[in-house]
């Protein structure tokens, strides 16, 4: 098996398991009881959330531990707005972040608020001119993606940061296809919440971060017992949070060294399918993006039946999002670059790890040569475009 | 998420290609969709002895089209006109929900290109 | 170590552990995603959903996985008053409920809901007769625990649930203590929703239920990908989920002799202790509470010193309920059943397991039964009442 | 959540007990918030030669009434009164911010021990 998939979820490593099966059936008091047993489980939980903070260059108390991604974007939008909506009703994302993010923002457009979704350009950015046209009196929340999860393009964080601080506007990044992958520190690059998942790098599912900025006000989401400082209630997923700090330490480790071998191997994997496989186009931009990211749109033929024929040949891979393929739209990010739809239609994602070699690669570059031509054969779009002379009629 | 049949198909889908000359070709769906079928058909005494399809689409598309194509193959024009989109999915052993939709598109494709047979052999009356 | 705080949390079994280790590591897949990997996890996940739904007598369909019990709590009732407002704006719940179902509330009154707090009597029950009474047209939701946390005392569920049904009103029941020690038939006793959570059974922390009738008309929560049938949105806490199914499958096993092992074992310890402790007086119903439960007060003593005295013997109990045990406020439940504050300060819960065994509570009883004498005898309380010959002036 | 410091002398405090004829008792808290102190004072030319303590309370109410009641033993009455609840926070090192009301109320108590004491002075005089 050849796993591309790493954008959609990872495996648990070794040394993450190990980090966390003590607090399952040893170490496995409830940190808010008083004995020996819930103190030491506290500690080691205080602990992990000193060293998340660390990793972002944050305050251990700005660190929120929270159930998923999905979560902590949920929390930032939706109790923000609610929090701050005497101030203004008017909250800026863009079209191409994940659906935690717009569903949340149109959750809120029910609720009387007036949400602006930026365009993107053709790679996948935004302008920050049009940024700043959009900012109004009203503006309470700036909510833009760090890195895109489809076809890994990176914003200009910083420098919106920069812009949402001197507007005295909230900024929200959700973070989580860049954590473990970019170094982020959130002061210098004016972060004021910050959103990321544990299984996107390694670390167990079902464990998120939310890191809010101290004086950011906002409220709880969770209401129940005082856990997270009285803002996030529920008995805290101990082991969940002791995996999610060691994968964040692991996937920090040698980060440059990382990222210069994974940019070679995207960069190779890159090359080779645009120049050996004709109608292929790169999605995202060619350089400015995730170091384990590559997205293809290969014309005539359709997504979901070259990941299916990719899976005979033990190739993991998606199309788009995970959570969105059972849909029958195509990708509303290819879309927002300006892809039409049947060249939407036909998107490939490949996500390495760490560990993805050059061999598995190159097989998969093999197999992807000989799918892709198979379905153009089986494909009626293809058969006109030849019969007529390799000329577009679309 | 699919049967092991309609896997089957997508695999090794029969009379996956084109007829030189026709007596019969529909095309229906659109790429916007994301599913475009299209059958060709040739027809001797009313008997459908030779079909191919081509298919732009998912899994699902796939295999209809393979399946729906095996199912009129030496049939009557009458009792291609009979066969209808649940019969597909049963004989692919089930579909799911959100796929359903590709088997409609197998069954009026096929009406397509036994349409497009009935006018070609008005025009030539 | 002698754990008696199974009410605040357990350890994960082996079993469950050996059922969920490969989840992480092998069977990664993200579900939604369309290889065979995610093919397989996929299928063993809904196995593990079908086989939550039998264990509570619903169908597969009616299963939505969250991350904790606070969250099955909060959407029940958040969101199901969002969606029925039209309908009305009543809602009916306990006195004695956990603090997620009461704040939640809480935020439901600060966006025009009204809430009815059903009183309880001395044992933790309420009336019948009150909850009829305060039934309105616009009562929307009727949310009531099926068992406290805190003294263990079990609610008239069926009873409730009749009422609602024939009222036509939304029944949910807090069931966090009860799954895996009662027996639950949500289809036979009317209820609409369900909550529980995996870490109160010998399953891990980060995962829960939410159960919801068919038909009830509730909003999403979490907003995002399509998961959980585009009701609750994230990816899919998959070894959560299999560990929660292997835990809940694993403590129904021969529940009826567990929990007439417990029971002894419990009425073994309530016996004791009221006979050989002067001045103890028990919480709760004397026989319809939580087969593990005990609950007691100790008069002139205050709880958390005891905690601590008992901790110096290795025995891990708790005081009221483990999330509010940092707080200065006698529990609410104490004071609910009409005891007085400075009564209400000396509580001691002792929650059993299936492993407890008799020389573990022979043991606690002969420590608890000295450190009361000692910590009494530090007692200025104690002192008045005895200078006083033994009658009270409080 | 403890310093070792205040476990000790949670679990081993000094002076606990009481004082027959005292020369100054004092009673702060309620039971109602959960703690209640207790200080008895024997003393002889202005210095206190005894203290005993009694308390109703947290762990961390027992650790400052004992570590108060060891500040001011063989103390002055004037040196006694000196004492604060930072000084016995510090020498407990530390204590959680939810709890440092405790040692307010050790503070406390030792002053309405001394005040008791002053004021039976007066009446004898
Ligand atoms: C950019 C982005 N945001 C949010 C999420 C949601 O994270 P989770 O599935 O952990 O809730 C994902 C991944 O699914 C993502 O890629
Ligand atoms: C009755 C009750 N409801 C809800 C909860 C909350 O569950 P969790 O901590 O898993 O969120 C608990 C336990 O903490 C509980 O005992």
């Amino acid at each position: 098996m050849i796993y591309l998939d790493n954008s959609a979820t990872t495996p648990v490593k070794k040394e993450v398991m190990d980090e966390m099966i003590p607090y399952f059936t040893e170490i496995y008091g409830n940190p808010s009881s008083l004995y020996k047993l819930s103190r030491d489980t506290k500690r080691n939980l205080e602990d992990a959330r000193e060293r998340v903070a660390k990793l972002l260059g944050a305050e251990k108390d700005e660190i929120y531990f929270t159930a998923s991604g999905t979560e902590s974007d949920n929390w930032a939008i939706k109790q923000l707005a609610r929090a701050n909506k005497k101030k203004g009703n008017h909250i800026i994302t863009t079209k191409i972040e994940h659906h935690a993010i717009l569903h949340a923002c149109e959750e809120m457009e029910k609720e009387g608020f007036e949400v602006t979704y930026l365009e993107v350009d053709s790679e996948g950015k935004i302008s920050l001119d049009d940024l700043i046209k959009s900012i109004k009196d009203e503006t309470i929340l700036i909510t833009i993606m760090y890195a895109n999860n489809e076809i890994g393009s990176i914003m200009p964080i910083p420098e919106i940061g920069k812009i949402a601080r001197e507007k005295g506007i909230t900024f929200h990044t959700d973070a989580v296809q860049a954590v473990g992958k970019l170094n982020i520190d959130v002061k210098k690059e004016n972060i004021d919440m910050l959103s990321l998942s544990g299984h996107k790098f390694n670390g167990p599912r079902g464990i998120g971060v939310l890191y809010i900025r101290k004086g950011i006000k906002i409220n709880s989401f969770m209401h129940g017992g005082g856990q997270e400082r009285g803002k996030r209630a529920g008995t805290e997923n101990v082991p969940g949070i002791m995996g999610l700090a060691k994968a964040f330490e692991i996937s920090m480790e040698n980060r440059e060294e990382k990222n210069k071998k994974s940019v070679e191997l995207r960069d190779y994997l890159i090359e080779r399918v645009l120049n050996e496989i004709p109608y292929s186009i790169l999605n995202g931009h060619r350089t400015d993006r995730l170091p384990n990211n590559a997205n293809f749109c290969f014309r005539f033929i359709e997504g979901e039946s070259l990941l299916l024929a990719l899976d005979n040949f033990g190739i993991c891979a998606s199309s788009g999002s995970a959570c969105t393929s059972g849909s029958l739209d195509p990708s509303h990010v290819l879309l927002a670059i300006g892809l039409p739809h049947e060249i939407a239609h036909g998107s490939l994602r490949l996500s390495l790890s760490d560990e993805t070699t050059k061999e598995e690669i190159d097989f998969t570059i093999e197999k992807l040569k000989s799918v892709v031509e198979r379905l153009r054969n089986m494909s009626p779009l293809w058969e006109d475009f030849v019969r007529n002379g390799g000329k577009d009629n679309v | 998420m699919y049967s092991d049949k309609v896997m089957e198909h997508f695999n090794s889908p029969r009379n996956m290609g084109e007829i030189e000359n026709p007596d019969g070709v529909g095309t229906v769906g659109n790429a916007k969709c994301g599913d475009i079928m299209r059958i060709y058909l040739e027809v001797e005494d009313d008997i459908i002895v030779d079909v191919k399809f081509k298919t732009f689409g998912c899994g699902a598309a796939v295999a209809t089209s393979s399946m729906a194509t095996e199912l009129i193959k030496g049939k009557t024009i009458d009792e291609a006109l009979e066969l209808t989109n649940k019969a597909v999915v049963e004989a692919l052993d089930g579909l799911p929900p959100a796929k359903i939709h590709c088997s409609v598109l197998a069954e009026e494709a096929i009406k397509a290109a036994i349409e497009d047979y009935k006018n070609k052999r008005k025009d030539a009356e």
